[in-house]
């Protein structure tokens, strides 16, 4: 069995893209929507022949093997033995992230066919969509750390470009350009770590059987750089990790730098599904996952600041969804907390005996499992967010209200959808997070109520989403001019495919997601602790009945009251803590204003008033020794004279 | 007769076929069938020096030839490539090829004194004896004074003048550095590679003596590389020069600086580049971060992007002084790409000015609605500037980086990390430019009914961004071909590297 | 005893026109006293025995330069150009105290020479006579003169051409 | 008792009356005037070195005779030179001939 039309998992979608881009001018709109669909529907097709072929293999010592169809060196370097190498790896998790990016990515061009239908620059929208496929299918196909950095940055640019899509509106360029520059940030944190990962272990590659024997000195002929390997055991390969995960918490919104991802908002609502939802960030929580061999055994009290840092942000995206009006916002924040949520899990991951172990690294599984939930409740909950967009023509909670009467596919999609990221049985979310809880109890009973707190509020905010948009006040007078409608049936299939697989994921395959994706790779049955489970049920089933008594009723003197009584904490919240502004004051008045502002003067007066300086002292020095030359002969006359004069007195002394 | 030669004969002959044609179509006639001459042949060398290394000849320089020229003072024309000077020649080809169709529109004069600024830059580049090399050198720059000072725009005059002394500065110093070498190695020989193995009457130069000619040597390349703080010629020559000129400058012309750094001062000094190189590390590290930060305030398109090339610039040298085997081939794949990215950038601003007879920041929007083509060439320039995978700036820059990062004392470490953070800035001033000029909506209605890229215009823009993305794609075939070259300078570098630095504070 | 009286009372005439000639505010003065300096001048070539050049020197010098030099100003004459302002006091200060230092060294050179102690006698005709001159103004032999002179006389025909050219009117 | 010291001294002395005019006369004329002098002097020297100390030859005679040719044509073109610079100028103060400064 070999996997070698893997490749065209990734030169489909880049041909597509090369088409679309570059002919695109000569299609039609329909032709290019329905090319960009097909070449995606075959490379879904692919991607589950691809997994089908590879879960249905046999297993060596109860282990998937991890499969290296292609790897060339791209890029060699010709020192300390690395090389840049492309290639393509299928291990468990790239095969899942397989399925999830190419099932929500057909269903977003799917989605967008209706969605986008008579926009400006369509054939460029799919020739960006094709475009971020591909690279994010790169990310998770990555055979070595730096490819993943390299398809890291394209996807980067490609989120830029899809965020930025309705470049004439100043927000959006605003917000594509914050996104990227966010991130980019972030990533010089990630590219830091590769080099001093590649430095230490001389190697880019997710082979990690060499790293542990280069690391304790072992490998043959590395006698001489023993002290690297020492060095790299006992300090640099956590600074190396956490660096790396600096990026990795720049792509998936962490705090401190998830602020580019509410702003992200701006792009139209299936690029918000697909990459700002399930798919690109979540490649933070993939790196690390990618990585966890080492983290687990290197740097394991590393790998739990990540579990308190996406502790902290699931409470305060959670908190801070709880006050946003734009629909698209709350989803947002729900997103960062829900992201935080997979980041902890891996991060409460314990090391059993110093390596790695199904039962300790329960949260690794737990990790994936809800990544993979969460893709498509998300991706659902998004596009169903944009068919109400497209119905109200606004983002903000006040146009809506009363929507279930207009929409009822929509309307029951989301509900669903709300249930499950609620984490109400049977819904998929309910495993996935279950799961978590129970790794984070494992781990402390501190994190474990924190992360159920968190969970509750997650409840809590999503009904009252809902009730904000299907029940509660109608805004009848905007309802008059603009009636509602459902959208086309191209917009609502895929939400009811999404909606499916919500659903029946959970419920229909319980405990086998562990048997394809778990910590060691050996297949680990997962069973229900109930008394987890249970709390978390409860507690969640409280806190959408808060959010029913709260928000549902045509009144809402709750809500108001609320909010009077804590003016400040709401418009705190509603303002996003003042993080963007302390970003924006930060940048602005202290890089930009400070630095930038003071270099360039520095450089223009200084710098270059130096060189002009040495111009104008030769000038002004010509300009003094000038006059001796002064055209009259008389003058010349006397100094010829006194020349004489001095040369004869000179001879005849 | 060498075949390399025609390098310098074409433009030669181009030159005079000028001065006897008339009419605008005569002259693109000869300027079309030179500049294609040209790339052909560099296009031809490329494949040839590949034939010829595959075949096994790892003979150091390829295709050497050498006539006396001056015989009391032992000058020759000595000519030779390696695969720096070829990688070096294909980019002049392509530069030289697209800046003609980028100056479609000028007259006779202009193309005359272009030729025999693109004739001097071949001839540095298939130089190996240091006294030609030199003279092509002063060949190259005195174009550029009367192409400024007579074609350019805004301050014109100063900007010619000011570029022309600080460079004519640094050749003083550089002549100075030559002459260091040449009677520093026994006065017998000009040739680089007899005073690099000491054959042919030259013996090695004393470690003292290296170290009072290394920073005479590195200085003079390093203005024309844009070293800081010698860069401010920089923007305010870019910023007034022609289009195409701009392009030849900073795609080439600037190049002649890194390159002459590696070729003499690093290959005949290696003594000491190993003890001085950390001064100029702390200048060429300043110099990346400070171009950087000070591009991101820029109004100007040319000031921002030729404080973009200074940064650039910088991580050239930068790299070169790390004096690692991979950094040295990741700064020659830098000098490629900033190249053809800056030529790009500088074309597309120069047809953007055309039509919109302004190049501030703040009075361009929309262009995007309006003339896509540019826009989309300027855009693909930007992302090639930050660093996008794909693209050649990504290739350039990674492998510098890891060849940085072979130096493992805390000071090159700091250094490294430092650069590293161009990067991001980089990203700071492009989508900065890019989301002010390209988005929005145009509120000029004097820039509503511009029309796009004309065909010659488009064929400079298409061919630079093939090539940018050809790097970006398939960097291994150049980056091997490199090295192969490097390595001969790393052997130099090797022989000393042990001694550490006695000099160096932070060490 | 004569000669030593009749150089004396030259001597005195030519100094004290020169000094005038540089000193007089008239230009037209200024000339006039050339011409006595010229003609002292001549009076001393006389004293030597020179007659000849004596003689060359009255009518080339003192009649033909003189005259041309009246001409001269005569055409370029207007009133305000007659009377030349002089120059600042610490401009003549320093020209005349230059010109004594000047005069002081080269008499001090002059008078510490020991040249031949040789006396002018009276004038002897037989000392250089014309036929001697004519001869070797025209010899091309050794001690011939003849290439100065035709290298003056195409000096000349160049002055004539050159001066007409110059000052012909446009 | 005239010895050649008595011409010497008096030629030195015209000379340097001819470089104080020369330095301190503004009109071109004048200036020519006091060349006129110094000439004279130097004419006076050649000839008092050929009758004084070598009163056999004839070069000093010679020499002399030259000269006053020579400053007869150096007259006339100088003084054709200031013609046409009083018809361009209308004077002939020397500080006024710089034109060709610029």
């Amino acid at each position: 069995m070999n996997f070698t039309y893997t490749i065209f998992i990734l030169l489909l979608p880049f041909f597509s893209f090369l088409i679309l881009g570059l002919a695109g001018k000569w299609l039609s709109h329909r032709t290019a929507g329905i090319f960009g669909t097909l070449v995606l529907g075959v490379v879904t097709v692919l991607s589950y022949f691809t997994a089908f072929e590879y879960f249905t293999a046999d297993r060596v010592d109860g282990v998937f093997q991890t499969l290296v169809p292609y790897n060339f060196v791209w890029l060699p370097f010709f020192d300390g033995g690395l090389h840049f190498d492309l290639g393509i790896m299928l291990d468990p998790i790239t095969v899942m992230m397989l399925i999830v990016i190419s099932t929500v990515s057909l269903m977003v061009h799917i989605y967008s066919f209706g969605y986008m239908h008579g926009e400006r620059g369509f054939q460029r929208y799919y020739a960006y969509l094709s475009l971020f496929t591909m690279s994010m299918l790169g990310l998770v196909m990555a055979t070595n750390i730096f490819q993943m950095y390299m398809f890291w940055e394209l996807v980067g640019v490609c989120s830029y470009l899809l965020i930025g899509f309705y470049y004439t509106q100043a927000p959006a360029v605003a917000a594509s350009k914050k996104a990227f520059i966010v991130t980019r940030f972030a990533d010089l944190g990630f590219l830091i770590g590769i080099l001093f990962y590649g430095y230490y272990t001389g190697s880019f590659s997710f082979d990690f059987t060499n790293t542990a024997v280069y690391l304790n000195g072992a490998m043959p002929g590395v006698g001489a750089d023993f002290s690297k390997a020492i060095a790299g055991a006992g300090f640099i390969l956590p600074t190396a990790l956490f660096l790396m995960f600096v990026g990795g918490a720049g792509k998936s919104a962490m705090f401190p730098l998830h602020i580019w991802l509410p702003d992200a908002m701006e792009g139209p609502t299936p690029v918000s599904a697909l990459i700002h939802a399930a798919t690109m960030v979540v490649a933070g929580v993939f790196q690390v996952a990618r990585m966890f061999p080492l983290w687990i055994q290197y740097a394991p009290e590393t790998l739990h600041i990540v579990a308190w840092i996406g502790a902290f942000t699931a409470f305060y995206a959670a908190a801070v969804a709880c006050a946003q009006s734009d629909i698209k916002r709350v989803l947002a924040f729900s997103t960062i907390s829900q992201i935080a949520f997979m980041m902890v899990a891996l991060g409460v991951c314990l090391p059993e005996g110093g390596y790695t172990d199904n039962h300790a690294s329960l949260g690794y599984m737990a990790s994936m499992y809800h990544l993979f939930t969460h893709a498509m409740f998300k991706a659902t909950l998004f596009l169903c967010a944009g068919c109400i967009i497209h119905a109200v023509h606004s983002n903000e909670m006040e146009f809506m209200g009363g929507m279930r009467k207009y929409m009822p596919i929509t309307h029951i999609t989301f509900l669903i959808a709300c249930l499950a990221i609620s984490g109400i049985p049977p819904f998929s979310g309910f495993f996935s997070k279950d799961e978590i809880l129970v790794a984070a109890f494992h781990y402390s009973s501190a994190m474990g109520w924190i992360m159920t707190g968190i969970a509750a509020m997650t409840a809590f905010y999503m009904f009252r989403l809902y009730y904000g948009i299907f029940w509660g006040t109608e805004n009848v007078e905007y309802h008059e001019h603009h009636t509602p409608h459902e959208s086309p049936a191209v917009m609502t299939i895929p939400l009811i495919l999404l909606t499916v697989i919500t659903v029946t994921v959970g419920w229909i395959l319980p405990g086998s997601f562990g048997s394809f994706v778990s910590a060691t790779g050996e297949a680990y049955h997962i069973h229900l602790d109930w008394s987890v489970a249970g709390t978390s049920i409860v507690i969640a089933v409280i806190a959408i009945a808060l959010a029913t008594y709260i928000y549902s009723g045509v009144r809402q003197p709750i809500a108001e009251k609320m909010k009077a009584t804590f003016p400040a904490l709401h418009k705190w919240a509603y303002h996003r803590f003042y993080l963007d502004e302390v970003y924006q004051f930060v940048t602005h008045r202290i890089v930009f204003g400070i630095f930038s502002r003071s270099f360039a003067w520095f450089d223009r007066h200084v710098v270059d008033g130096f060189f002009n300086f040495l111009a104008w002292g030769t000038n002004a020095a010509s300009y003094s020794i000038r006059t001796l030359q002064s055209g009259r002969v008389q003058q010349y006359a006397f100094v010829f004279l006194l020349g004489v004069l001095v040369l004869i007195l000179m001879l005849i002394i | 007769m060498n075949f390399l030669s025609l390098f310098v004969l074409i433009p030669l002959l181009m030159l005079l076929s000028l001065w006897l044609v008339k009419g605008t179509k005569g002259i693109r006639a000869v300027m079309v069938v030179g500049s294609s001459a040209l790339l052909a042949l560099s296009i031809y060398l490329t494949f040839a020096f590949l034939a010829e290394r595959a075949a096994g000849n790892t003979a150091e320089m390829l295709y050497t030839a050498s006539f006396t020229w001056f015989e009391p003072l032992h000058i020759s024309y000595s000519v030779g490539v390696d695969g720096i000077s070829v990688a070096m020649l294909l980019l002049s080809g392509v530069i030289v090829f697209t800046g003609t169709f980028v100056s479609w529109d000028m007259c006779k004069e202009y193309f005359l004194w272009f030729t025999l600024l693109s004739m001097g830059v071949f001839g540095f580049f298939i130089s190996i004896d240091l006294f030609m090399m030199f003279m092509f050198y002063e060949i190259a720059l005195i174009p550029m004074y009367l192409l400024i000072g007579v074609w350019g725009s805004g301050h014109k005059e100063y900007s010619a003048m000011k570029l022309t002394l600080m460079l004519m500065g640094a050749s003083a110093f550089l002549m100075l550095g030559i002459f260091g070498i040449f009677y520093g190695a026994g006065g017998q020989t000009f040739n680089l590679l007899d005073i690099a193995s000491h054959t042919g009457g030259a013996t090695l130069i004393e470690f003292s003596q290296q170290c009072i000619w290394f920073p005479f040597v590195f200085v003079g390349f390093g203005v024309l590389g844009a070293m800081f703080p010698f860069h401010t010629w920089s923007p305010d020559g870019h910023a007034s020069a022609p289009t195409a000129v701009s392009m030849l400058h900073a795609g080439v012309l600037m190049k002649l600086g890194g390159y002459g750094c590696f070729r003499v001062a690093i290959y005949l000094l290696p003594d000491a580049a190993n003890e001085l190189s950390w001064i100029f590390l702390i200048l060429t590290g300043t110099g990346v971060v400070y171009g950087a930060l000070s591009a991101c305030v820029q109004t100007d398109l040319k000031y921002l992007n030729a404080y973009s090339s200074v940064s650039h610039c910088g991580m050239v040298l930068f790299a070169i002084l790390m004096l690692t085997s991979t950094a040295s081939t990741g700064a020659i794949l830098q000098m490629l790409s900033h190249g053809l990215m800056t030529a790009l950038f500088f074309a597309v601003i120069g047809m953007i000015y055309h039509r919109a007879h302004t190049r501030d920041i703040r009075e361009l929007n929309g262009l995007m609605r309006i003339i896509p083509f540019l826009s989309v060439g300027f855009a693909i320039a930007g992302l090639a500037n930050l660093g996008l995978p794909g693209l050649s700036g990504f290739v350039a820059e990674m492998t510098i980086f890891v060849g940085a990062f072979q130096n493992a004392d805390l000071f090159h470490r700091v250094l490294t990390i430092a650069a590293c953070t161009s990067i991001v800035v980089a990203a700071v001033y492009i989508l900065r430019m890019v989301g002010k000029i390209l988005y929005g909506t145009n509120v000029n209605p004097d820039h509503a009914k511009l029309h796009d890229a004309h065909w010659e215009e488009r064929l400079a823009i298409i061919v630079l961004i093939a090539c940018i993305a050809g790097i970006g794609l398939a960097p291994s075939w150049l980056s091997n071909m490199i090295d192969a070259s490097v390595s001969p300078v790393m052997e130099q570098i090797q022989a000393v590297a042990s001694t550490v630095s006695k000099s160096n504070p932070f060490l | 005893m004569a000669t030593t009286i009749i150089f004396f009372v030259l001597a005195a005439i030519i100094l004290g026109c020169a000094l005038l000639a540089v000193t007089t505010k008239h230009i037209m003065r200024a000339a006039t006293y050339l011409l006595f300096v010229l003609f002292g001048t001549a009076g001393l070539y006389f004293l030597m025995g020179y007659t000849f050049l004596g003689s060359v020197q009255v009518m080339v010098y003192a009649g033909g330069v003189v005259v041309l030099y009246i001409f001269a100003l005569m055409l370029t004459g207007r009133s305000d150009n007659q009377k030349e302002k002089s120059m600042s006091v610490a401009k003549k200060m320093a020209a005349l105290i230059a010109s004594l230092c000047g005069a002081a060294i080269l008499l001090f050179v002059i008078i510490s020479q020991k040249f031949a102690a040789t006396v002018l006698t009276a004038p002897n005709e037989q000392l250089t006579s014309i036929q001697t001159l004519g001869q070797q103004i025209i010899a091309s032999d050794k001690y011939g003169y003849l290439l100065p002179f035709e290298v003056v006389s195409v000096l000349l025909l160049a002055c004539i051409v050159g001066g007409l050219i110059i000052a012909r009117k446009r | 008792m005239i010895t050649i010291n008595c011409f010497l001294i008096l030629s030195a002395l015209m000379l340097f009356i001819g470089v104080y005019g020369f330095l301190t006369r503004r009109n071109t004329l004048a200036i020519l005037i006091s060349i006129e002098l110094m000439l004279n002097a130097a004419d006076l020297n050649f000839a008092a070195f050929n009758r004084m100390l070598f009163p056999e030859g004839q070069e000093g005679y010679f020499f002399t005779l030259f000269s006053v040719a020579i400053s007869a044509a150096e007259t006339a073109i100088a003084i054709a030179v200031m013609i046409n610079v009083y018809r361009n100028l209308k004077n002939n103060f020397v500080e006024n001939l710089d034109k060709l400064k610029w």
